[in-house]
């Protein structure tokens, strides 16, 4: 069996870390190959290894069976290795095709050759049904957008060996259902790929092979159609997983949150939600299903406090928040998984135990009369570091070291001790592994068993539906529906999250396709 | 004087005052889109002033008319070598770019003076023969109104200066260097996958600012002073790092805010003496933090934040996050 | 080799990189470095005399470093400094004589006014940066120009058509006869121990307070901060008041202290712009800054003994200092090596 | 410059002096060559140490320059305990340090330019700027083509405007009707704004420009070698100041300099110290030098003025010289 890629024994440290220790891997060409493990495993590191961003210290690579020496990503380029970082190295301010085009420019009399680029982009885009405005701005287009960009990058590259780092971790359904459909065409191409997630049902989906690491060593590769979820899930965790999380009826009791008439206008000023009413009661679990865009950011901003509202009405506990500052309303007793951990979540060059104490360090026993008191709040990270299972070196540690998985742990560990009313969960799963999905869902399950109650907001069917108890639909602005979980399907909220009500089910195969493509319109 | 005469004389002098500010402001545009701090533009134009001062007094015999311009290549040339030691030490060195640039203005000033001491024996040079002269355009100068306004008595760097912002207009946004320098500034890592030297681009982009603050400077001696000395060049270096700053890193938005602070000194120095009793009565300090003042309120007025690029300041380190 | 062991060794082999260049550049410019060298130090430590000196000139450095390190943490870069420190000057040098009070309130009195002078320069581009996102950089210089004229134009009001304020009252004299005779009649005053005090405060701050935490918080990450609840353009505010308020005790520092009134100034002190170099040599941190303070207090004075005693000119001098800060700034590679051997030892 | 500080370098060693006098001054942040007051008490300080055959370094004639106004007092320290028997300070700003010093070191002589130290031994040496500036205004009045005139100042200081009320005055006394343009630039290094104010004037219509403005003035002169340069036979003039500037005027063959205003600090210094030396030293005493005794003058004009206005200005001369004229200080 000829191997396009292949990765033997390789050890990189960090330090005296090592982030991985003797891993093998093999890539077959023209097949899907799935590498997983856990946060912090060692998988980005050994992609960027096979990038060139790093140098192994131990272990060779050889492309087509020749022994290479990637010294840098221009090498990697060189061999027709492209990568799709799990974090975009896209430039905000520049455009999809001066992105694309950076540092191998077509050139006419020394200017860059925007329009050719451009249709050579679009052609390339048409051949893998990728499509994106070769035009748009960075900072202006969804996420799923920019992962096209980062594909198209390699490609126009000519990149036929492809690593897609975690691509699936910040796409919506939709974008996941094309992304696939894309992958699956470029292996028509003779494309060969390294797919990282931490979505087992994907891996099922589209792999061929699997291979798994463990705290950076190697535990094996495994073909796809001889194993299943539950065996994947052992192999990188090392113990059992439970998937669907059981959980006892809930008992919903009076209102927490109530929302009347939302309005809210985004930073251009123009309408994002349109006379939104929503309720969530203690004791419940209501997630908020909807295509991305549709509202949901603005809709948390305003309950939080960090948008004004343009009309309508906020309360926590029958008391009126809104145009409340932001702290104003934490006290009353609001709690806030941020989407974007590392913008709004965390201060990254602050320690763990900072960060720990980030929203509650002005009042005792943090602080007393304007003075810190920094041993309490280290009493206080170390109960939440142990709680919550945070894999850090101790509360010192600056937070940016730290996996994002065990970022995410931290930051829920900090709004959940806080024991809030209403607990606002943004994508609180984002990026994450098996086990560590499983632990976060456990402790949202807990917060509503302790009559508290969770708002959940994502862009994961299964999420909502494993999680909530009542699920509210938006789309547009608006809660077109709020349905239950055990009278619904993904096929109907799917339907309602394209903007259709009940009423016309009927048609719902013509809607089946579009539901596809529908959402970047 | 009649308000058209104000007119004739405010607008060329600001012009001739925003020369060598919108040089200098636009070395630090490049400077500065690569991802590199450089407070150390004064220091620069004074190695530019000197040197233009110190060749035009030795050539001017050989060169004869061409003096103050051939000085002005060989002032871009110097300082340009001089920037090497900001580079060197901001970009391989990893350096604070804030003091290296600091260091750099002492520098620049203290090897000039020294220098002059070594040639002349005292504190300033001599004067130079062959100043930067006034040129009046055919045809042009004759038009009504804007005639005498742009096209009489116009200093040939003047038109430089305006012609380098739009020529580094293009180079930035039209070019494949401008577009690896704006993304090297912004997120040099995303440019180091795309396979781009963020080193060499940095390298590069410094060295183009020393060579443009050098004529700044050199164009500042040449044209306002006539000899150098210790105070020949003393906060224009400032000014020009206000005007980037001002036109939001965009050479035309340099350019026009140095012409802005022209316009303001100018101002300042007519309105004093407009010979109307109430201004007469107004106490001088005004007028001297008039252009000051202005500045400030102009910026006030300016909706939206200037965006510094993303990574200035930062030294690019491989592999780390 | 322990991190704390190559903390101390940078800047120890910067700046002797730094006079060994400068010596090359002595002896291309046929001066004998050694003597050149001889002189530094002797104008530096050579005696009491040029000791009390140098702490004297130390004093501002310190105030005038804090001042940029405080608001570099914060996230601003605060190159005011210069204005600040010539408005806090002024009116510590008006209220030390236009005042006749017991010196236990005069004094105070004297600094609080400084600092609040200061305060106020640094207010202004603090509200604008905060309600109107104008850039702080650009808003500081064009303040320093101000405070330029303005000062001059008060100094010219208050001494009657003059050009310097009248001699500040002894109650508000930072002057003191103990350490003048202890140093030979030196001007070294009480000035330091301010200096050291506001070093301790701002540790304190940073440090040790609420306002610190979210001082840092706001620089680190406004949007997380904000998020926090934090008020982040409150934080912005303050951060350039207290910077402004060091700035401005650094003017006190020559009013109460060195100089005991104001003269009309052609043109800037230079402490605020050497401030920046200062407070980022010591990495912002406010024992660092004490470094940094030092590092050029001690050069910029001890300097001249070089002309005095070894006939050097001040120009090759300031090239000197130029090249020692520059090496210093430099610090970084010396460090990365430093490392690159430790990692090779702990590897084997 | 190896065989220079050479010779420095023994001179400094060995005295070999025939007097046992010696002097020294501390410059002010100009520096002994800023073609100013410390330059011209620079050569003050030499021509005496010639005359007296002493050396350049200790026991002959010395100087130290200040970087900033925190230098004096250790300069002047620095000179005192070199044993020099007499220490000039230059230059307003160091009034405070001369006063500290001399209270310190009750032994040593010094004297301060342009400032008074109330102090036995301290010698105040003050010039009438005001009647030197007549004079320049006297003749920009007689020269003048299109009655019309300018003054350039540096900073509002006492100084400065002892030069603008002189001029003014002179002005009047010829033409009562011409009011003189004046502007103050608010510094003495902004060449651009002396240009610029220059500029000003000239396109006004003014034709003569006597500037009190230090770096500024550079602005002053710029402007007009331009419009000189431009045309051969435009009507622009300058009177320098402090020291005599016909070299600034220099525009190929043609000069724009119409005169300087020279105040002879050197006079002043060797004035004082042979008193000194013949051990008449004014200590406690404010020297106050004008025309009668030379203290300020017009420099030659080399022709630009011609003989019967030279004639003229030497009338108002003497006038003032036998305080006939009382030339006021202040505009007010
Ligand atoms: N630049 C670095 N410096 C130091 N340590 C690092 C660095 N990069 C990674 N590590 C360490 O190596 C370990 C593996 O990192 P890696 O990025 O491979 O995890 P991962 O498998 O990609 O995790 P995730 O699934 O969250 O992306 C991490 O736990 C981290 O502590
Ligand atoms: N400079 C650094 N020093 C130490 N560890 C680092 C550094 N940069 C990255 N790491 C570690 O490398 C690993 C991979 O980083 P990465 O951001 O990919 O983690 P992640 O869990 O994938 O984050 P995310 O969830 O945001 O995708 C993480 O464990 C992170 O802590
Ligand atoms: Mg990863
Ligand atoms: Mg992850």
């Amino acid at each position: 069996m000829e191997y396009v890629i292949e990765m033997l024994n390789i050890t990189k440290k960090f330090g005296n870390f090592r982030a991985n220790d003797n891993i093998t891997l093999q890539l077959e060409k023209g097949e899907i190959h799935a590498l997983l493990g856990e946060n912090g495993a060692g998988k980005s590191t050994l992609m960027n290894v096979l990038f060139g961003l790093y140098q192994p210290e131990e272990g060779e690579i050889r492309v087509n069976g020749k022994k290479v020496n990637v010294t840098n990503p221009n090498v990697a380029n060189d061999l027709g290795i492209g990568m799709v970082h799990q974090h975009f190295m896209l430039v905000e301010n520049l455009t999809v095709t001066e992105n694309i085009i950076l540092g191998n420019e077509p050139k006419k009399m020394g200017v860059v050759n925007i329009k050719k680029a451009a249709k050579d982009i679009e052609e390339i885009s048409k051949l893998y049904g990728l499509n994106v405005d070769p035009y748009a701005k960075i900072e202006d287009i969804s996420v799923g957008m920019q992962q096209r960009v980062e594909i198209l990058k390699t490609l126009y590259r000519g990149a036929d060996i492809l690593i897609f780092d975690e691509p699936t971790a910040s796409l919506t359904p939709q974008e996941i259902h094309e992304l696939i459909a894309i992958m699956k065409k470029l292996i028509t191409e003779g494309k060969s790929i390294i797919l990282i997630t931490h979505k087992l049902q994907e891996i099922m989906d589209v792999t061929d092979r699997v291979t798994v690491i463990r705290k950076g060593q190697g535990i094996g590769t495994v073909i796809t159609a001889e194993t299943n979820p539950e065996e994947l899930a052992t192999l990188m965790v090392g113990r059992q997983v439970t998937f669907k999380t059981e959980k006892i009826p809930p008992n919903p009791q009076g209102e927490v949150l109530k929302v009347e008439n939302l309005v809210v206008t985004d930073n251009r000023g123009i309408e994002r939600v349109k006379g939104l009413n929503l309720s969530v009661r203690k004791g419940e679990i209501v997630g908020l299903a909807g295509i991305d865009g549709n509202g949901q950011s603005e809709l948390i901003e305003a309950i939080t406090g960090l948008r004004k509202t343009k009309s309508g009405h906020i309360s926590i506990n029958d008391q009126n928040i809104t145009g409340m500052k932001p702290r104003k309303i934490t006290e009353a007793g609001l709690g806030h998984i941020p989407q974007d951990r590392h913008k709004h979540g965390l201060v990254l060059e602050f320690s763990v135990g900072y960060n720990a104490a980030l929203q509650e360090y002005y009042h005792e026993p943090f602080s007393k009369n304007g003075v810190m008191n920094y041993s309490s709040i280290s009493e206080y990270a170390k109960k939440i570091i142990a709680e919550y299972d945070v894999r850090t070196q101790g509360e010192s540690e600056p937070v940016r070291a730290l996996s994002g998985g065990n970022q995410q742990k931290l930051i829920i560990g900090r709004e959940v001790s806080r024991d809030p009313d209403l607990l606002i969960a943004a994508l609180p799963t984002r990026g994450l592994d098996v086990g560590a999905i499983e632990f976060i869902h456990k402790r949202l399950i807990e917060q509503r068993d302790n009559g508290k109650a969770v708002f959940l907001i994502s862009f994961e069917l299964d999420e909502i539906m494993n999680v909530s108890d009542r699920i509210a639909v938006i789309h547009d602005g608006k809660i077109v529906d709020t349905v239950i979980p055990a009278e619904t399907s993904e096929q109907e909220l799917g339907l309602l999250m394209a903007g259709h009500s009940k009423s016309d089910q009927a048609s719902n195969h013509i809607e089946g396709n579009e539901i596809g493509g529908g959402h970047d319109v | 004087m009649s308000f058209l005469e104000v007119l004739y004389f405010i607008i060329p002098t600001s012009i001739a005052y925003a020369a060598p500010l919108i040089l200098t402001a636009i070395g630090g545009v490049f400077s500065e889109r690569s991802g590199v701090v450089n407070i150390g533009l004064e220091g620069l134009m004074v190695m530019g002033a000197f040197v233009g001062i110190i060749f035009n007094l030795a050539y001017a015999d050989v060169f004869g008319s061409w003096t103050p311009w051939i000085a002005l290549l060989v002032a871009m040339f110097v300082s340009a070598i001089f920037s090497l030691m900001h580079a060197v030490a901001s970009v391989s060195f990893r350096a604070d770019q804030v003091v290296s640039g600091v260091a750099i203005n002492m520098l620049g000033i203290a090897i000039a003076l020294f220098s002059v001491k070594m040639m002349f024996d005292k504190g300033q040079t001599d004067f130079i023969q062959h100043k930067i002269p006034r040129v009046n355009i055919p045809i042009l100068q004759d038009l009504p109104i804007i005639g005498p306004m742009f096209f009489k008595s116009v200093y040939g760097t003047s038109v430089l200066a305006i012609t380098v912002a739009i020529i580094a207009w293009f180079v930035i946004y039209k070019t494949p260097f401008g577009l690896r320098l704006r993304s090297v500034g912004e997120h040099p890592m995303a440019a180091d996958t795309m396979g781009i030297n963020v080193t060499k681009v940095r390298y590069t982009a410094v060295i183009i600012s020393g060579g443009l603050a050098g004529i700044g400077g050199a164009i500042y001696s040449q044209t306002m002073t006539g000899d150098f000395g210790h105070a020949t060049i003393n906060g224009q270096g400032f000014m020009a790092l206000a005007a980037m700053i001002f036109g939001k890193w965009h050479p035309i938005g340099a350019m026009g805010a140095a012409l802005f602070f022209g316009f303001a000194q100018t101002l300042a120095i007519s309105a004093g003496s407009i010979d109307i009793d109430f201004i007469q009565k107004i106490p001088t300090v005004y007028f001297h933090i008039l252009p000051y003042a202005l500045t400030i309120l102009a910026l006030a007025g300016f909706i939206g934040k200037a965006n510094a690029p993303k990574a200035n300041g930062q030294p690019y380190i491989k592999g780390s996050r | 080799m322990s991190n704390r062991l190559i903390n101390v060794l940078v800047p120890v082999v910067s700046i002797i990189l730094g006079l060994l260049v400068g010596a090359l550049v002595m002896l291309f410019s046929g001066y004998d470095p050694v003597q050149g060298y001889i002189a530094l130090w002797n104008g530096i430590f050579g005696d009491s005399y040029a000791i009390g000196e140098t702490i004297r000139q130390i004093s501002p450095y310190i105030l005038a470093g804090l001042a940029v390190a405080f608001a570099f943490r914060t996230g601003l870069f605060n190159i005011g400094v210069e204005g600040q420190l010539m408005v806090g000057w002024f009116a510590a040098a008006y209220v030390g004589y236009a005042f006749e009070l017991p010196m236990y309130i005069h004094l105070p009195f004297a600094l609080l006014a400084a600092a609040l002078a200061g305060a106020f320069w640094g207010l202004i581009p603090g509200l604008l940066k905060a309600t109107l996102r104008v850039h702080e950089v650009i808003v500081t210089i064009m303040m320093n120009y101000i405070a330029l004229h303005v000062v001059n134009a008060l100094i010219k009001t208050v001494s009657d058509g003059g050009f310097k304020t009248e001699k500040i009252q002894p109650t508000a004299s930072l002057r003191s006869e103990f350490l003048s005779n202890l140093t030979d009649y030196s001007t070294l005053h009480y000035g330091i121990f301010v200096a050291l005090a506001m070093v301790i405060v701002m540790w304190f701050i940073l440090e040790k307070t609420k306002t610190g935490f979210e001082l840092k918080s706001v620089g680190f990450n406004e949007n997380a901060s904000q998020y926090a609840g934090m008020n982040v353009n409150k934080n912005i505010v303050l951060a350039m008041l207290i910077s402004g308020a060091f700035a401005g005790l650094g003017g006190a520092m020559e009013a109460l202290g060195t100089f005991g009134n104001m003269s009309s100034r052609g043109g800037f002190t230079g402490i605020g712009f050497d401030g920046i170099a200062v407070a980022l040599l010591g990495a912002n941190s406010p024992l660092g800054v004490i470094f940094g303070a030092s590092l050029f207090g001690s050069l910029k004075y001890g300097a001249n003994n070089m002309p005095n005693a070894a006939n050097i000119p001040l120009e090759i001098v300031s090239i000197v200092i130029a090249l020692i800060i520059f090496f210093v700034a430099s610090g970084y590679i010396i460090r990365v090596g430093l490392q690159r051997l430790n990692k090779k030892k702990e590897a084997k | 410059g190896t065989d220079k500080d050479k010779d420095k370098n023994t001179s400094s060693s060995t005295g070999g002096n025939e007097s046992d006098f010696s002097i020294a001054m501390v410059t002010d942040v100009g520096g002994i060559d800023d073609k100013s007051f410390n330059q011209s008490a620079w050569e003050g300080i030499k021509k005496f140490g010639e005359d007296n055959g002493l050396a350049e370094g200790d026991g002959g004639y010395a100087y130290l320059q200040s970087k900033d106004d925190s230098d004096y007092t250790p300069n002047l320290n620095a000179l005192t305990r070199r044993d020099f028997n007499l220490i000039f300070g230059v230059g307003f700003l160091m009034e405070d340090a001369i006063g500290t010093i001399a209270s310190q070191q009750p032994d040593t002589h010094y004297a301060i330019i342009d400032g008074v130290v109330e102090q036995d031994n301290v010698a105040s040496i003050l010039f009438k700027e005001q009647e030197g500036a007549f004079l320049a205004g006297v003749a920009a009045a007689l020269m003048t083509k299109e009655d019309k005139i300018g003054f350039i100042g540096g900073m509002e200081i006492p100084v400065i405007e002892r030069f603008e009320a002189g001029f003014v005055a002179g002005v009047a006394a010829v033409k009562p009707d011409i009011k003189v343009d004046v502007k103050y630039t608010g510094s003495f290094d902004k060449a651009e704004l002396g240009k610029a104010a220059a500029g000003r004037m000239y396109s006004s219509g003014i034709d003569i420009i006597f500037h009190a403005a230090g770096g500024t003035g550079n602005g002053v002169f710029a402007e007009a070698k331009e419009r000189k340069e431009a045309d051969k036979n435009a009507n622009v003039w300058v009177i320098g100041v402090d020291s005599d500037q016909y070299d600034e005027g220099q525009v190929g063959d043609e000069n724009i300099t119409l005169t300087s205003m020279l105040k002879r600090v050197d006079v002043a210094v060797q004035d004082i110290s042979k008193l000194a030396q013949e051990g008449k030293f004014p200590g406690g005493e404010t020297k106050v030098y004008g025309l009668h005794d030379d203290g300020v003058a017009l420099a030659d004009s080399r022709g630009a003025i011609p003989q019967d206005v030279l004639d003229q200005i030497e009338e108002y001369k003497k006038k003032i010289a036998d305080g006939e004229i009382e030339v006021p200080e202040t505009t007010k």
